[in-house]
């Protein structure tokens, strides 16, 4: 364990700013990007879910 | 001009953007041959003449021009065939005699004069063809027609913007074509007045 | 049709068009005018940075040429008919560009001097400058042409080019901007020189291929 | 070795059932990986001695911008094999990945820069390494763009495959070309040749970090890649079967 205590870990030296806004925006687009990605395959599969199903009924 | 030329289609499968046009389409052109694609709008007859001609790829079939396969290399088919699309080809800012020389640098200034006489473009021979409309500038493309020595003929649409005069010139030209020879494909929405072609109908 | 009868026709039509010409390089003018009006027009900055203004200049000017090069034959149809003509598609191309590089390169090698005097850039430096535009800009236009290509069937591809392509120029102008560079501190440049014609050889043999494959998919 | 593998990659049925079991467990594994690699660099590993503890940014970027490299590199190899044997995958792999190459090039970017601050004083130089990303990300904005524009499938394929392999081409020129430029940029952290340099752990976490971003990027493409076939497959019986029967 590098740090001692939890205020020394946020406070990451003099460079908390820094570190925690680098990892912020990095989990913030990695989130979305696997956010989008479950959006379009669930989003693929009702349209075409409902395609199929308006065309049985025909 | 080859005499004994001759275009085997053999299942032939078009596919257009998500939709199959054709599947499993054959026919053949025999020499002296007229034929005519037939079938609804959208059903695949631009398509079809441009496959022939090489500008789009079958996804299956094949293609034979003479005996000789040329399904993935259409270079033999181009060199002895004229294709005229729905935008005929011809550059606006070019003359109607320079737009000629382009395609048939060969050709003799009598000759090219004696076409386009023929062709009612005699006196606009040195006029931009963007001044020109479109009925004329479609004869200034099939004067090329006149002006080269091709075997096989892909005409789409070509009476399209042609006056009474034009068409019955056309299908003058048409005949003389077959009657030494000559394999013509074409589609057209009109009724064809002197030539009795062969039908090949598109079903979509 | 003939190699040579489509390359006629090309110089035909774009001497038509001069009036494009003479305005890409009216434009080509006014990037540079900018330079020393929007930043400082001091021989102590100018001097040093003419060879990178007027390569930035160039390239707009260039993109701006290149970026609409089919799109009249796709429009008019002659495209689909250099497809069909049973000739070589990417000589076709190849001599397209070279037409289309003549007729923007050469006036623009003519206002060079000019240009020069007005950015103060020194004799020594001058020389290597029409060096890296003559070596330089074949590369430009052969990358640029797949760029058009590519956007032939989009109404408004000009963005779209200039977005794909304007990377791609970047090693080019390094390099050209480099070599003038070394010259003005008197270091050898013919390293750089030789890198630019590398780069114009390689994009001559690939960028004719890869254009024709593009020009078949947009024509159908 | 049977190249039959390399030929069944044509087919979008056999590719999709066969990629169907492998996309989440990779996600997770990949995660897990990645969670473990940046709870170690964060908490445990020992500060630098010169750069302190911003020098913990390293396991996020490094990583990222391996990735936005990697992903053009595997862009350009589809592009080639589209345009040499057709294959149908190539251009879905492709629309699939370059967005993720764009996200990849834009963390490294933002990363680098926040880095910057504190080890150089500046947010941004222009040295090779920096440069070479921001043409990167163009370049795949590019390719997104291009897609977006272009409605003809089979043409947006094409034009797809020619951008990627003309720019996989390119990029060494771009790199040799921005080094060129002064330099300001540490040396990479990880060659194949030499040892590390860094103690142990210090870069232990960071394989960690760069093999479970690696893993998590092959689970993302492979849900893109399965969400594009459904699509442009939806006139084939095995997607109606496939999507009528199991839900989500």
């Amino acid at each position: 364990m590098a740090f001692n205590s939890l205020t020394e870990f946020l406070m990451m030296g003099t460079h908390g700013v820094y570190v925690w806004s680098a990892y912020g925006f990095s989990t913030l687009t990695l989130v979305w990007l696997v956010w989008n990605t479950l959006a379009t395959r669930r989003k693929t599969r009702d349209t075409l879910r409902k395609r199929f199903l308006r065309n049985q009924a025909r | 001009m080859q005499s004994s030329a001759s275009l085997t289609i053999s299942d032939l499968w078009i596919e257009r953007g998500e939709r199959d046009l054709c599947k499993g389409l054959s026919f053949s052109v025999q020499p002296g041959e007229v034929v005519r694609i037939l079938g609804e709008n959208g059903a695949g007859k631009s398509s079809l003449l441009k496959i022939i001609a090489g500008v789009l790829s079958p996804l299956e079939g094949k293609i034979l021009y003479s005996g000789e396969d040329v399904t993935l290399d259409r270079t033999s088919l181009q060199q002895d065939a004229i294709y005229l699309g729905h935008s005929v080809g011809v550059k606006g800012l070019l003359t109607v005699a320079e737009n000629l020389r382009w395609y048939c640098p060969d050709i003799s200034i009598s000759i090219l004069y004696s076409v386009l006489t023929q062709l009612d473009l005699i006196d606009l021979v040195d006029v931009l063809v963007k001044k020109l409309s479109a009925g004329q500038a479609r004869r200034v493309a099939l004067a090329r027609l006149w002006l080269t020595k091709k075997t096989l003929w892909l005409l789409d649409e070509p009476f399209a913007s042609l006056d009474v005069g034009g068409v019955a010139l056309l299908e003058e030209r048409i005949q003389q074509h077959v009657l030494l020879g000559g394999l013509v494909i074409l589609t057209t929405h009109q009724d064809l007045m002197s030539i009795t072609p062969h039908d090949v109908v598109l079903l979509s | 049709m003939t190699y040579s009868s489509f390359f006629v026709s090309e110089f035909l039509v774009l001497w038509r068009r001069k009036q494009d010409v003479f305005n890409a390089l009216l434009f080509f003018i006014i990037v540079v005018a900018l330079f020393p009006i929007g930043i400082n027009s001091s021989p102590d900055f100018l001097a040093p940075a003419a060879a990178g203004i007027v390569w930035c200049a160039a390239v707009l000017a260039i993109l701006m040429a290149v970026e609409s090069i089919f799109k009249e034959d796709y429009l008019d149809g002659s495209l689909e008919q250099l497809v069909v003509s049973g000739l070589s598609l990417p000589l076709l191309i190849l001599l397209k560009v070279a037409a289309q590089w003549l007729v923007v390169v050469l006036p623009l090698l003519v206002i060079i001097p000019l240009l020069s005097e007005m950015l103060y850039l020194p004799s020594s430096g001058f020389w290597v400058l029409i060096m890296t535009l003559i070596v330089g800009t074949p590369s430009l236009f052969f990358i640029g042409v797949i760029g058009a290509a590519l956007t032939v069937s989009i109404k408004q591809g000009a963005m779209l080019v200039m977005l794909l392509i304007l990377p791609f120029y970047l090693p080019v102008i390094i390099f050209s901007t480099l070599a003038v560079k070394a010259t003005q501190s008197g270091l050898p440049y013919s390293g750089l020189l030789a890198m630019l014609l590398a780069m114009s050889l390689l994009s001559l043999v690939i960028s004719p291929f890869m254009t024709a494959i593009v020009v078949k998919a947009s024509v159908n | 070795m049977s190249w039959a593998w390399f030929h069944k990659l044509g087919s979008p049925k056999w590719f999709f059932s066969w990629s169907k079991p492998w996309a989440l467990p990779l996600f997770c594994f990949g995660c897990l990986s990645l969670l473990i690699g940046l709870v170690w660099g964060l908490v445990f590993a020992p500060a630098d001695y010169q750069q302190g503890n911003s020098f913990r940014i390293i396991y996020i970027h490094v990583p990222v911008a391996m990735l936005a490299q990697s992903c053009y590199l595997a862009l350009g190899a589809a592009g080639f094999v589209f345009l040499v044997w057709q294959m149908k995958m190539a251009p879905v792999f492709i629309k699939a990945m370059a967005p993720i190459g764009a996200v990849m090039s834009l963390v490294a970017l933002v990363s680098g820069a926040i880095w910057g601050k504190p080890t150089w004083g500046t947010w941004w130089v222009w040295d090779a390494r920096l440069t070479s990303v921001l043409v990167l990300f163009f370049l795949y904005m590019g390719i997104i763009a291009l897609q977006n524009s272009l409605e003809d499938q089979v043409l947006a394929n094409k034009a797809a495959a020619v951008i990627s392999v003309v720019g996989l081409i390119n990029l060494p020129v771009i790199k040799y070309s921005v080094v060129l430029l002064e330099t300001l940029h540490q040396g990479p952290t990880f060659t194949l040749t030499k040892k590390p340099e860094m103690p142990a752990e210090m870069w232990l976490p960071l394989l960690f970090a760069v093999i479970g971003l690696y893993c998590f990027v092959a689970g993302v493409v492979l849900w893109r890649m399965q969400s594009e076939i459904l699509m442009s497959e939806h006139r084939s019986s095995w997607v109606k079967q496939e999507v009528t029967k199991h839900g989500f």
